[in-house]
């Protein structure tokens, strides 16, 4: 709050949204990205003894609001904003530019531009762990493991939200059609997507493919879910990214979602190691964000997964700048050393939930891996082992064109990665 | 200083059509002028700069735009978003144009920013027109809502065609770096907040100027009489068409002029979905809450409807308190639509009305009337 | 050429090899279609009643589905939490009377229409403000499921909502045809300082009108939110509805109806068997298009009151 | 900018005098008028000639308003036509009358509300402005010199019309009788051949009958303006008129000079009732 | 109709039914248009408040009718009363209950209802049953024949006349008691306004009715009313029995266009003209 900005310490903004069309997705991400620092400050006094100073604005998942929001916080606390994460593929495009102007980190932890996982071309971008089209093929994988690596002359529709985020996959996937001759049809929904009817009609009764994939979101996931079920399409054939895959879009849809799957990066679950302490010195403490229903959610999950990379991120720049309030020049550097190895995150008590990643100078996106759920009709059960992304030699490419047309366009000249 | 225009008398009917006849407005004009280019970009940090003034000054075109449309021609039009989205996708590919490769030439060459910005008007002004056929037979509200057709049409067409956004896989535009002179960058990252809110701040006051022009002039009566009456005006000899398609045609190169503004100097990149109903919406508050039929009011509503959800959001955390963040967002939707309310109840013209009204009452001074 | 073949012939083929599916989408367009002729309802009557363009009405929808539901978690059953809704949305209309319409009589259309923006943007916060932004289950048990019928398929849930619907659009052309205050009404539309010069109550008619449409938003919200559960996007629904309220006329109950059915079925048709040759995703601007297509020849929409020109 | 002169004072010397009544310059022939059951004029036949002050009275509803609109083209007749100086005038449009030289004041009254009297009067003379939208953007010589020129001219009327004093003021806020007078100064503004007014003395107390009879006459007198008026207060009709049409349910029930008129016992018994 | 003019109703009983004590009017806040205006109506009888255009007629009778707030215009100074009661906070709907309703200048029909509907909202506070209603508009078609034949349709497409008949008949579908006629004769034919006046007085003979009525023509206005009031931007400069008013050489002047005792015609109006004598 505004108290806050007088006192000493590393000024974190929380770029979230509790309002808007968008809201039951924002808010419990809001609250697990705001209870981790809340757990870091009364547990150890904030990282390495600086205290955190964390701060929302909402954006309403607007991108004028977004935009107004970065160039609000980025100023504050002593030394300036640390490290944004706007929960939303279209600020996080807005405010790209700017970060490269103000050397602060951008981390678009499952969302944003995949292409920026290019270190050298996107130097204060950070895609980790994985991106949308490393989503994508993960998700093809499985439903390559499910068909026993027959996927020639199958069917498999997109349906996604019709807008910079629901786009994102539509390259990868048609890459993999091309390479494992399965055949793609795109669903385009309108947002916000209370109107599918028609889709589904489509798909469900004229089309008929073996596989579904989402990219869906807000009231778009029930919606889909609801018709999807009035034409009878196979839920346990239907398959979403992680922003189609949490709870909230479950109850919305009620009964017909059991067997419904999503892709997530993030486990829920609150056996994790680092609810123990949460529990103490946070949710007993009375004090938690949220209520207490949405910890362990997926999506509240992802929050703290998110909280973890941007503390991580400032660990690892203290352990070289000195342990002070650092600036957003001086947590890039960190954020683009974190290695988040199995006895680390043991350590932190997120082993389980998510998978070791380190980035490089080069690569931002640190080689993290996915994992289906299956929804049971009351919470998501594990679908299959965690799946790596084919990274080599197919995405990492596709990154590298990607961000190369881009640096030619902006007439940037990428830094060169073997000197650092 | 007392407000009188006693003893200001008219010599020619020039002087008597100038846009400020009373003189002290003339010099009040004068010294906001100057404050606005001279002592602003001093005194104004890069927040207000970025984020308040650029914003506020591009709406400031929209609005001038709609009310043009609405204001003074009477057709109550909801498609301004999708005008803007034109006017900005046209700008984006009117910027990354490779003239140099259209016309072989050896080395990439590049449209300058000044003609990007009016060839992105004059194609959305073109647009326009085609969306303002059916204002021929369609009146009031129908109208609006079938200007509804061009606000979703034109976001799905650049939605889908890719080759609006040079066939970049997510569907978004961003500003590519330009220089407004050799030197002075005026787009992209590198962009100096200063040098576009300088460059925004001439092309706002030309457009007012030329809106205000164009409403002492024949066309401009030939507006506010179909607004007025439509049929009456039919009848003492104005063609419907021409008139109509006409502040149609302006309007819209107005709103795609702002568009462009909004994605090359206040955003640097946009999706179409930036330019959503909302917007459309956004821009009609303005001119009704300013004043339609009103230049200044344009203004007015401009300032008030960007300026208001900024207080109301800091507001709280200046005045120390330290409310969640849902909440104020929940608080703010209501303060402003209450306060949409007031001021219509206060005075249903606009506050430029208001503003009328209190000169009226400083002239009558110190007599109640 | 071939994009002519996709928009002339490929259709048509589609439509011939599969006729089955073609009448159920049909079907479905013309239920989906039921579903915004409930919101198009609701502007309609206020329109009717008093020459207002409701803007607010979705965020009157949103705000009756919020109470609706909340007083449902608050575990008081669907019969205790309708009426009491019911109440909510009486004092609603007579606050807005009070506070808005009043002091706004006699004034242009458009600046009324602006108020009811100003309604909706402080409908949307207070609804949020007393049940937050989470969302809301909704759930009044209505069967999700398909049902087969021979080799066309419908979905359970579009009919209950088109018998509801139907029922409510009867009671309401009834109201306005056999009552005395149905003719007031349209004089309030007409003119509203001679209304008050006969001695109309421009006070109990608004409120009147206005507790109608609440209800009226009531039902909608609650078939829409039993559809995606109760959340901010219900208030987007309008939008659905416009160009519903356009075609069938302002003016008309019936045409809400018969907009609704005509924009269900076209827009859906359009999607399935035309937009793959356009792009896809064509259904937001189709719905005006279409609207606008009719308009063309009867600016008034479908049923709309003739617009009277006259010098 | 070649303006007519126009007594630039009211209270100028007696005016220049009545012209010699001319050849016809509107003929209407067999005029029939329907609106789905109503018959609002049934086989009108009648000739305007050039200077004269033609009157047409006749009861409410006799279908006067709607000959007018038939004249300037607001209402297409399903049957009959019209000739302007000769040659029939095909289907056309109420602007394109207007630049024929056919201005009109309206029974309801018509102006822009929204406008100031002086813009109301200046809208009369748009026909007559050709400057370019960029030229008016700019406001730079040529549209300025235009403005300018028209706005001496209709400073004129309004000198005429006695309505300095309200000149700025926004027509809605006038007073009724006020409002007709710019209203006809809108239609002078356009220096029409023929002028159409409906109603014009109607809501007004003697005093401003009187007014208004005056600048009917020396408007009549000093362009020659051929003038068909409808009006209801006998008084004045046989005072201004030279001719006189009487309507009735869209009939025509006579057609002559006032006396003549006058003493037709139809035109009584219909129209003039027990006086 | 040169005939000289001579008060047909007899001099009515001195208890008002209507006083208007001293009322200001403001529009907008700034325009002040009634700057003092006091008159009464006697019960029963017919008051005529002449004037300029402009000079406040209209005003006064919606200050009266509460219409004023639908304006924009307030009575900030000034009460008016209504059978000795108070009634400035009244809504016009109460009023109207009361049996005091107002002919609007301009007609103001309702465009989209039929003649018929249009009459039909007048009854609208009436509760004596539809066979009572049915009475009175069958009356008003009688007076107006003209209204019958166009009975079904939509006023909006009547003639300038049929609305004015429409909007006298629809206020005398509430059966009031006190009626604020604006202007009844405008755009009416010659016999029509006899008859409208005919009808005014038969009203106030057999029903009672009490009328104040705003009017040019004032040769007629005179000739009908037991009382008049002079109106001159805001002021009552001049007031007086119906009868001694019409001698007044001012008012044959300037309201009458009489010269001395006949008419002169419009034809030779001077184009200078003697001031008024109360300016
Ligand atoms: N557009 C229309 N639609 C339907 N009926 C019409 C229309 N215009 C006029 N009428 C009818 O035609 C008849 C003549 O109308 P008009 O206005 O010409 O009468 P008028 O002679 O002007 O009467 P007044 O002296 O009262 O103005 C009237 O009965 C009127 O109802
Ligand atoms: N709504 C309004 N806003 C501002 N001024 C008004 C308004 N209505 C009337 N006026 C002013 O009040 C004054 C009196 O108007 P009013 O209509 O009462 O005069 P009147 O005697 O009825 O004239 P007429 O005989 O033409 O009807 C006029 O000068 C007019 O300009
Ligand atoms: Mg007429
Ligand atoms: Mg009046």
């Amino acid at each position: 709050g505004g108290e806050a900005r007088a006192e000493d310490g590393q000024y974190v903004p929380g770029m979230v949204y509790r309002t808007g069309p968008y809201a039951p997705g924002g808010i419990p991400w809001a609250d697990g990205y705001a209870d981790y620092f809340t757990l870091l400050n009364e547990r150890d006094g904030g990282i390495g003894g600086v205290k955190i100073l964390y701060d929302e604005c909402d954006s309403a998942y607007n991108n004028d609001k977004g935009v107004e929001c970065y160039e609000k916080m980025k100023g504050q606390g002593p030394t300036g904003a640390s490290a944004f994460q706007p929960l939303s593929t279209g600020i996080s495009y807005a405010i790209l530019d700017r970060v490269r102007a103000d050397k602060i980190p951008l981390i678009t932890s499952g969302l944003g531009r995949a292409d920026a996982s290019v270190g050298s071309v996107f130097p204060y971008v950070f895609t980790l762990p994985v991106t949308y089209w490393a989503g994508a093929d993960a998700i093809v994988q499985y439903i390559g493991q499910q068909e026993k690596g027959a996927l020639k002359g199958k069917k498999i529709a997109l349906v996604y939200h019709d807008s910079a985020y629901g786009k994102e996959p539509i390259k990868t996937l048609e890459a993999l059609a091309a390479k494992e001759g399965f055949e793609l049809s795109l669903f385009p929904v309108p947002h916000p997507g209370l109107e599918q009817k028609a889709t589904w009609l489509k798909i469900g009764r004229q089309l008929r493919p073996d596989y579904v994939i989402m990219w869906g979101w807000g009231v778009m996931n029930a919606t889909a879910l609801k018709e999807a079920a009035a034409v009878g399409f196979p839920m346990d054939h239907f398959i979403g990214v992680w922003w189609s895959g949490s709870e909230v879009d479950m109850n919305a849809a009620g009964a017909v979602a059991k067997g419904f799957k999503a892709a997530q990066f993030i486990l829920p679950g609150n056996s994790f190691g680092v609810y123990k302490d949460l529990k103490t010195k946070v949710f007993d403490a009375g004090k938690a964000k949220g209520e207490a229903a949405e910890h362990g959610t997926v999506i509240y999950n992802r929050g703290l997964g998110a909280a973890l990379l941007t503390a991580e991120g400032i660990k690892v720049a203290q352990d070289k700048f000195g342990k002070k309030p650092l600036t957003g020049e001086q947590i890039q550097w960190g954020v683009e050393h974190i290695n988040l190895s199995p006895e680390r995150l043991e350590q932190i008590g997120f082993s389980g939930m998510i998978n070791p990643v380190k980035l490089s100078c080069n690569d931002h996106e640190g080689g993290g891996s996915v994992i289906i759920t299956q929804w049971d009709g009351k919470e998501w059960q594990p679908a299959s082992d965690w799946i790596m992304p084919r990274r080599e030699g197919f995405l990492r490419p596709m990154y590298e064109e990607s961000a190369m047309a881009y640096a030619k366009e902006k007439g940037i000249t990428p830094r060169d990665c073997s000197k650092e | 200083m007392f407000y009188r225009e006693a003893g200001q008398f008219k010599a020619s009917y020039a002087a008597d059509q100038q846009i400020f006849p009373i003189r002290q407005d003339r010099i009040a004009y004068y010294t906001l002028l100057a404050v606005a280019f001279a002592a602003v970009p001093m005194v104004a940090n890069e927040y207000w700069m970025a984020t308040i003034l650029i914003p506020f000054l591009v709406m400031s075109i929209a609005s001038l735009g709609l009310n043009i449309l609405t204001g003074y021609a009477g057709q109550l039009s909801l498609g301004t978003g999708g005008f803007m989205a034109t006017g900005a996708f046209a700008a984006y590919k009117l910027s990354t144009w490779d003239i140099g490769a259209t016309f072989g030439l050896a080395e990439p060459m590049h449209l300058h920013m000044v003609f990007v910005f009016l060839g992105a008007g004059v194609i959305t002004a073109a647009v326009g027109v085609l969306f303002g056929m059916p204002s021929l037979r369609i009146k009031g509200f129908y109208l609006a809502v079938a200007t509804l057709a061009a606000q979703f049409f034109l976001l799905w067409l650049f939605n889908k065609v890719p080759w609006f956004t040079n066939y970049s896989t997510s569907g978004v535009i961003s500003a590519p770096p330009r220089e407004l002179f050799p030197g002075v960058v005026i787009t992209g990252p590198m962009a100096h907040p200063v040098t576009k809110y300088l460059f925004l701040l001439s092309l706002v006051v030309l457009l007012a100027l030329g809106a205000k022009n164009i409403m002492r002039c024949h066309l401009g009566r030939a507006w506010m009489a179909i607004r007025d009456m439509d049929i009456a005006a039919e009848i003492i000899g104005i063609r419907p068409m021409r008139t109509k398609l006409a502040a149609f045609a302006l309007s819209s190169f107005y709103c795609g002029i702002a568009g462009a503004a909004w994605a090359f100097l206040y955003t640097g990149s946009v999706e179409p979905l930036a330019f959503s109903i909302e917007v459309s919406f956004k821009v009609l508050f303005m001119i009704i809450i300013g004043g339609l039929g009103s230049i200044m009011g344009s203004f007015l509503g401009a300032a008030f409807i960007t300026l208001l959800p900024v207080l109301l959001t800091n507001g709280p955390r200046l005045l120390g308190l330290n409310i969640p963040v849902d909440i104020i967002s929940h608080l703010e939707f209501m303060i402003f639509g209450a306060l949409i309310i007031f001021f219509l109840i206060v005075e249903p013209h606009g506050l430029a009305r208001l503003w009328q009204i209190a000169k009226e009452k400083l002239r009558l001074w110190p007599f109640p009337y | 050429m071939d994009f002519l073949y996709n928009i002339l012939v490929a259709p048509f083929a589609m439509i011939g090899a599969a006729p089955s599916f073609f009448v159920e989408v049909l079907i479905g367009g013309l239920l989906s279609g039921v579903m915004y002729s409930l919101v198009a309802l609701g502007f309609v009557l206020i329109f009717k009643a008093s020459g207002v363009f409701n803007f607010a009405q979705g965020a009157m929808v949103l705000f009756a589905a919020l109470f609706f539901a909340g007083f449902m978690d608050k575990g008081i059953p669907w019969y205790g939490a309708l009426p009491l809704t019911v109440l909510v949305m009486l004092v609603l209309a007579m606050g807005i009377e009070r506070v808005v319409l009043r002091p706004l009589v006699n004034q242009p259309h458009i600046i009324l229409f602006m108020a009811t923006i100003g309604v909706s943007y402080f409908l949307d916060g207070l609804g949020q403000t007393i049940w937050g932004s989470e969302m809301r289950v909704l759930n009044i048990g209505i069967p999700q499921n398909p049902i087969n019928m021979g080799p066309i398929q419908v979905n359970a849930f579009d009919i209950v909502a088109a018998v509801v619907a139907g029922s409510l659009v009867a009671a309401l052309a009834l109201f306005f045809q056999y009552t005395r205050i149905g003719r007031a009404l349209r004089a309030v539309a007409d003119d509203h300082q001679a209304a008050l010069s006969v001695g109309i109550p421009l006070k109990t008619i608004w409120a009147i009108v206005w507790t109608v449409a609440g209800v009226v938003g009531l039902v909608a919200g609650v078939m829409w939110g039993a559809k995606l559960g109760v959340q901010f996007s219900l208030a987007m629904v309008a939008l659905k509805a416009l160009p519903v309220l356009i075609l069938g006329g302002f003016t008309s109950i019936p045409g809400a109806i018969v907009g609704g059915l005509i924009i269900g079925a076209g827009e859906k048709v359009a999607e399935v068997f035309w937009a793959d040759a356009i792009g896809g995703g064509i259904e937001d601007w189709f719905a005006y298009m279409l609207a606008l297509a009719f308009l063309l020849f009867r600016p008034q929409g479908l049923f709309g009151d003739k617009i009277i020109e006259r010098v | 900018m070649s303006a007519p002169p126009l007594s630039s004072t009211a209270s100028a010397a007696a005016p220049s005098g009545k012209r010699p009544i001319g050849d016809v310059i509107l003929s209407v022939q067999n005029i029939s008028l329907r609106f789905g059951g109503v018959r609002a004029l049934t086989n009108i036949s009648f000739d305007v000639r050039q200077h004269e002050v033609l009157a047409i009275i006749g009861p409410n509803g006799a279908g006067k308003s709607s000959m007018l609109n038939v004249i300037n083209g607001f209402y297409h007749p399903q049957e009959g036509k019209v000739f302007h100086k000769g040659k029939e005038r095909l289907k056309m449009k109420p602007h394109d009358a207007a630049r024929a030289g056919i201005a009109r004041t309206f029974q309801n009254i018509a102006l822009f509300k929204g406008m100031s009297a002086l813009d109301n009067i200046m809208t009369g003379r748009n026909t007559m402005m050709k400057s370019s939208l960029l030229d008016q953007m700019l406001y730079w010589g040529r549209a300025q010199k235009e403005e300018i020129a028209h706005r001496e001219f209709c400073e004129r009327i309004i000198d005429f019309l006695e309505i300095e004093a309200i000149r700025k003021t926004p027509v809605g806020r006038l007073p009724y009788g006020l409002q007709k007078r710019v209203e006809l100064g809108r239609a002078l503004a356009a220096q029409p051949e023929i002028l159409l007014l409906d109603e014009p003395m109607a809501g007004m107390n003697v005093e401003e009958k009187e007014d208004m009879c005056r600048f009917i006459l020396d408007v009549n007198d000093e362009f020659g303006t051929t003038m068909v008026l409808i009006e209801h207060d006998m008084g004045v009709v046989m005072d201004i008129s030279d001719r006189v049409v009487v309507l009735d349910y869209g009939r025509k029930l006579a057609d002559g000079t006032p006396h003549e008129v006058r003493s037709n016992p139809d035109v009584i018994a219909a129209y003039l009732g027990g006086h | 109709m040169t005939q000289a003019v001579l008060p047909l109703a007899q001099p009515a009983p001195a208890e008002p039914i209507l006083r208007v004590n001293n009322i200001e009017v403001i529009y907008d806040h700034v325009i002040l248009v009634l700057k003092g205006v006091s008159l009464a109506v006697p019960e029963g009888g017919i008051v005529a408040l002449l004037g300029a255009n402009g000079a406040g007629k209209t005003t006064t009778l919606k200050a009266i009718s509460n219409l004023l707030r639908a304006e924009r215009g307030e009575v900030t100074k000034g009460s008016v009363e209504y059978q000795g009661r108070q009634v400035d906070a009244l809504t016009p709907n109460d009023l109207v209950k009361m049996g005091v309703v107002q002919v609007m200048e301009g007609r103001h029909c309702f465009g989209h209802l039929t003649v018929e509907e249009n009459l039909l909202t007048g009854a609208y506070t009436r509760r004596d049953g539809s066979a009572e209603i049915k009475k009175d508009l069958e009356m008003v078609y009688d007076y107006f024949p003209r209204l019958r034949e166009r009975r079904s349709s939509q006023a909006g497409y009547t003639s300038g006349g049929e609305q004015q008949m429409v909007a006298i008949g629809r206020a005398m579908m509430s059966r009031p008691k006190l009626i604020l006629l604006d202007e009844p004769s405008m755009g009416l034919a010659p016999q029509l306004v006899d008859e409208i006046f005919e009808i005014v007085h038969t009203l106030n003979q057999k029903e009672g009715v009490s009328f104040l009525l705003a009017e040019q023509n004032t040769m007629v206005a005179l000739r009908y009313a037991t009382f008049g009031y002079i109106l001159e931007n805001g002021r009552v400069v001049m007031e007086g029995e119906a009868g001694k008013l019409a001698e007044n050489d001012d008012v044959k002047e300037f309201y009458l266009g009489m010269a001395g005792e006949d008419r002169k015609s419009f034809r030779d109006v001077k184009h200078y003209r003697r001031r008024k004598r109360w300016l």
